[in-house]
């Protein structure tokens, strides 16, 4: 069974960490993923990162750009995870824009997924209906698990779509926006969740954007099996560095 | 339908609609909508009327007398250039501030390089009283600075995109985020043939307006309503697509694709997609792009704000692969000549993008008795500092 | 005929030709040929010709939804801003060097204010080849910069004027000096419905399609071809001119002239003729102009180059003197607010030399079912700074 | 008899001089006068400056500039010269733009022009037909002749006509061509001036424009009764002040 599917059956709210590859620093990468588990993190997004990535905010979008002027490339990343799974078990997903996949080779890329140990992807820009096409069967085909993103305009039926062609969770942002722009819930988001909640869908759900600390991680775990933490876990590793991780996790799960 | 786009939004294997899901619900809606709100009486009758009455079309077909007799051919300017702001661009802007009104939309986004999308969109957005907001390029604020003045005079707020190489594609960029950042009220006027569809096909339905009146001008003048030969520039591809669109499915008439080959193609400081690229995803469509091995989007160059983009549409792309249209790239110093030529030949100062297209001549021979029609896309205005301190004049 | 030229060349009590013995060949070849050549069916067909597809005639009348709907009248712009070179000032020189061509000359001389005569000169002598040195004031020269980018890109020579105000004035001084001094192969092409007869009258007929056009255009769009109001401004008078041309002798058309006041009529900073003009010679013509009781030329002053005159042609002379036109001072502020309220709710940067006509409508109420038609005579892109700068945007 | 026509009666060449008056001093008007005849000129051409003087050169334009700046106007300059026939016996030519005499009214400017004594007027503006029908029987009525000129692209019928209608001199330009503008004349010139000549008109002819020194004035007076000079003695009197008019004057009679 797929850790990501091991992991969503344990009994507890699950944290989930975004970083981009190759961020602070282009070496940091496993030392990063491996103080996240150390940490007490649940699952990690590991950014590959693109020169455009129009769906994220200003931090991570920095934090991209620094990654790329850093040397990281598809093959570095590959080459930096390779023994991964020789330290490292929680659930690993790569996240990343749909253009350098399809650069690499879709079926080279998630058969070196597969190699590695990867669990899943989420890929913002793939749409639903070309994946479900052309790419669900080679997905599959290496055990890969693909997330899809839902939000508060995305309509019942297309939700009720997504969760009958997922087999994982559904990555539920907490509103409209690029990363990193809102700070805590008001009423029409936990509305939303409460609303999502109440559908009953055979994924669960984790929800991301705007989980900035240990309140709107326990807001959006009120309602969702998970949330994944972005852009507040970058500003901390540019201001304190790759060593300090647990200051940062302590804060949000105490 | 070989050359145009198909039922699933793809032109061959280019085009679809690449987005993250929090663009799916306004792309799907415009999606749904577009081709049937067109078709409506009422959006026809206003659309025709402005771009009458507002936009001062039909566009002359102008035979240039003098460069024909330099190059020895029959050459027509399609004169893009005299339209209310300068460009073609007002055709597609005006199209979709009546869309967006259709949808109920309040806001208006935008992108744009050379800064005519910009004009055009701020135009429309005081003609219809609504809130305008354009990204531009740092680099593209400061090389364009008489149509940064223009948007403020027209009311709009112009952002700085200050990423990437802070042109065309960075703006795109800022003009996608400021999209999923407003989902319900905003519509985004994108100001080319790029994006997801259906916003290439939307956009070159509203341009196709351009190949319209090329067919009946040049029936009253030639007696025959095809042209030999259509040249345009490609910066994504708009105008192109206008002066083409109804010639696409005859053969007969040769398609002419220009682009920008900035400081020479192989220079590493160019913007000459169909060279240098390869197939990939820019800004919601699979499309040729320049980008490296590793899929990351490469920062493009050109002297034209307007073609300093690295990615074509997706139209164009297939017209490339196909070998529909013959695709050559024309450097800074080839352009800015031509550009020259045509104001001392014909009084005419012409936009840097559209002098990229008059730099065929010097490429290329033409028989005497050839049609050649060339999109005049733009008026020159905004370029003049850049044309004065190339020719020191 | 009240109203029109008499065939001695006055309007009434206004016109002639007042100039020294070295003009009189040239100006007496003009005379005796214009209206012959005029009529020949190869000069009609090639100015209509060109009219139509270089310069984009017809240009549109356009209703002004939104500026109607804040006067509560009903508001057409003719839209002289849509011809190529930006302005009305075309349709003269596209004539003259027709005119120019069929008289033997060999060499193009020209005055400019605003710059917009000066380029609309540029451009036909590029378009036919011809040598062209343009004269402007050294103070216009800096405040339309544009203008004068554009005229070099299209190889004419620009001297500046640098006696008396430096602005409109002195450069027709020079320009008549150039013309003494080169008697044989020069045509003057003069801007305005000013100079020595002919000159008022020619200028007038070039600029006469405007208002035979808004006839055809009113009777297509209202079912009649007579407004109830025509709106123009007045530096020389050539575009109001244009727009009363078909109207002069059909008083149910209330004809509205606009002069600039600057910073105030009686501030001493003005070039409003009409209000503080007496009758005298300027420039070859008997006609209003602002001069000392001794009979010295006043220095004028308007934000707007084009408006910087301190005479008006002959014609508009005679109806003020009739009382035919109603004559009405604009302030700087006043024309620069009426200007930007354009941008604001139609989409249209206009001259600052139009914003002054657009400035009627805060002063004069129409009633709601009257039609006006207000003549836009250029576009406000050799303004932007002006603008900008006025309004710290 | 008029002043004018009594000295064109005189067997010599006449050298005629032109000034702006009100420079380079305000009042310099009566003295630069006096020295003149004392100094062996046969006639002056007094200018009354205007604003936009558009038949002259830059020397000419700057004077009449600098007069108005000095405060000159019509009234000023019929002040000066109230007495000026107690002291000057040749002819006074007032030369002048049409439109300071059209605000002074052109016929109580003749009568002024009368009481002062002066014999004839320049206006190069004022077309012949104009001068013709409206202000041929003032002119007369007040004794004054007025001088046409006419240029080497005027026909032989104007020629002709203009002779007619003058009763002094015709003001021959030496070429089409702002005042001080070319230096020397050429075989262009010569022919014309020959061609002049020959026609034997009833009025003498004297030339004007570029007549500069003492070998111009020469060739002209060769053709001619007599030449005008005007832009080269405005630039003596601005580098040598009124004082030292004859040292020009000796140098063109030398
Ligand atoms: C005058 C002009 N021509 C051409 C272009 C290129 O765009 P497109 O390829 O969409 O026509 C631009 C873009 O700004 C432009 O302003
Ligand atoms: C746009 C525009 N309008 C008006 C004028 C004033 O000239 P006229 O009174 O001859 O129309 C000018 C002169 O340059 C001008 O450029």
């Amino acid at each position: 069974m797929n850790r990501i599917n091991q992991k969503l059956k344990e009994n507890k709210k699950l944290l989930s960490i975004y970083f981009s590859a190759g961020f602070p620093k282009l070496d940091d990468t496993v030392s990063i993923i491996e103080n996240l588990e150390k940490n007490g993190v649940d699952m990690i997004e590991i950014g590959l990162p693109f020169s455009d990535p129009l769906a994220d905010g200003p931090t991570i979008q920095a934090s991209s750009t620094q990654a790329l002027k850093n040397g990281m490339t598809t093959n570095v990343l590959f080459n930096q995870l390779k023994d991964i799974r020789k330290t490292v078990s929680i659930p690993l997903i790569l996240m990343g824009y749909f253009n350098p996949m399809l650069q690499y080779g879709v079926e080279a890329f998630c058969k070196k997924c597969q190699d590695i140990g990867i669990d899943g992807l989420i890929i913002p820009d793939l749409p639903v209906d070309v994946y479900n096409e052309k790419y669900k069967a080679i997905f599959e085909k290496y055990g890969l698990i693909n997330v899809f993103l839902i939000t508060p305009q995305t309509s019942v039926e297309r939700i009720n779509f997504i969760d009958s062609i997922s087999n994982g969770f559904i990555y539920m942002v907490s509103s409209a926006s690029v990363t990193g722009s809102s700070s805590g819930f008001g009423e029409a988001q936990t509305n939303y969740f409460k609303r999502i909640a109440d559908m009953n869908l055979k994924n669960p759900q984790i929800i991301g954007f705007g989980i900035s600390d240990s309140e709107t991680f326990k807001q959006a775990t009120k309602y969702a099996k998970g949330a994944i933490i972005g852009s507040a876990f970058i500003k901390h590793l540019k201001s304190e560095g790759v060593t300090k991780i647990n200051n940062f996790t302590s804060l949000i799960l105490r | 339908m070989k050359y145009n786009i198909n039922n699933k939004g793809y032109y061959g294997d280019f085009g679809g609609a690449y987005i993250p899901e929090m663009l799916y619900p306004n792309v799907e809606e415009l999606r749904l909508n577009y081709l049937k709100v067109m078709q409506e009486p009422s959006f026809k009758e206003e659309f025709n009327q402005l771009l009458k009455d507002y936009v001062g079309r039909p566009s002359p077909l102008y035979f240039a007398k003098r460069l024909s007799k330099k190059y020895n051919t029959k050459i027509y300017l399609k004169r893009e250039d005299l339209n209310h702001t300068g460009a073609h661009k007002i055709n597609n802007t005006i199209g979709q501030i009546l869309m967006a009104q259709r949808l109920g939309k309040k806001r208006i986004i935008a992108e744009t390089g050379a800064g005519q999308h910009g004009v055009a969109t701020a135009t429309v957005c005081a003609l219809m009283g609504m809130e305008c907001i354009v990204y531009m390029g740092e680099i593209d604020i400061a090389r364009q600075a008489p149509n940064v003045a223009r948007m403020k005079m027209l009311g709009a707020k112009v952002v700085p995109a200050l990423s990437g190489s802070k042109t065309l594609k960075d703006a795109t960029n800022e003009a996608i985020r400021d999209w999923i950042n407003n989902p319900v009220d905003t519509h985004y006027i994108i100001g080319s043939v790029v994006g997801p569809h259906p916003y290439p096909d939307m956009v070159a339905r509203f341009q196709a307006v351009v190949s319209e009146e090329i067919q009946w001008q040049l029936q009253e003048k030639e007696g025959k309503s095809t042209p030999d030969y259509v040249i345009a520039c490609v910066g994504g591809g708009s105008n192109a697509a206008g002066a083409y669109y109804h010639y696409l499915e005859n053969t007969n008439v040769n398609l002419i694709a220009v682009e920008a080959a900035g400081k020479g193609v192989n220079s590493g400081k160019s913007a000459a997609t169909s060279a240098l690229g390869k197939e990939g995803i820019i800004h919601g469509s699979k499309t040729l792009l320049m980008q490296t091995n590793d899929g990351q989007i490469t920062e493009p160059y050109s002297i034209s704000a307007g073609l300093d983009y690295p990615g074509v549409g997706p139209m164009h792309a297939h017209l490339f692969k196909t070998g529909r249209a013959e695709f050559v790239s024309v450097t800074d110093d080839q352009a800015m000549t031509a550009g020259l030529e045509l104001c001392e030949l014909e009084g005419i100062i012409p936009a840097i993008e559209s002098s990229h297209a008059l730099a065929v001549f010097g490429h290329k021979t033409f028989k005497p008795d050839d049609i050649v029609v060339l999109s005049l896309s733009g008026r020159g205005d905004k370029d003049l500092d850049t044309y004065i301190n190339h020719f020191k004049l």
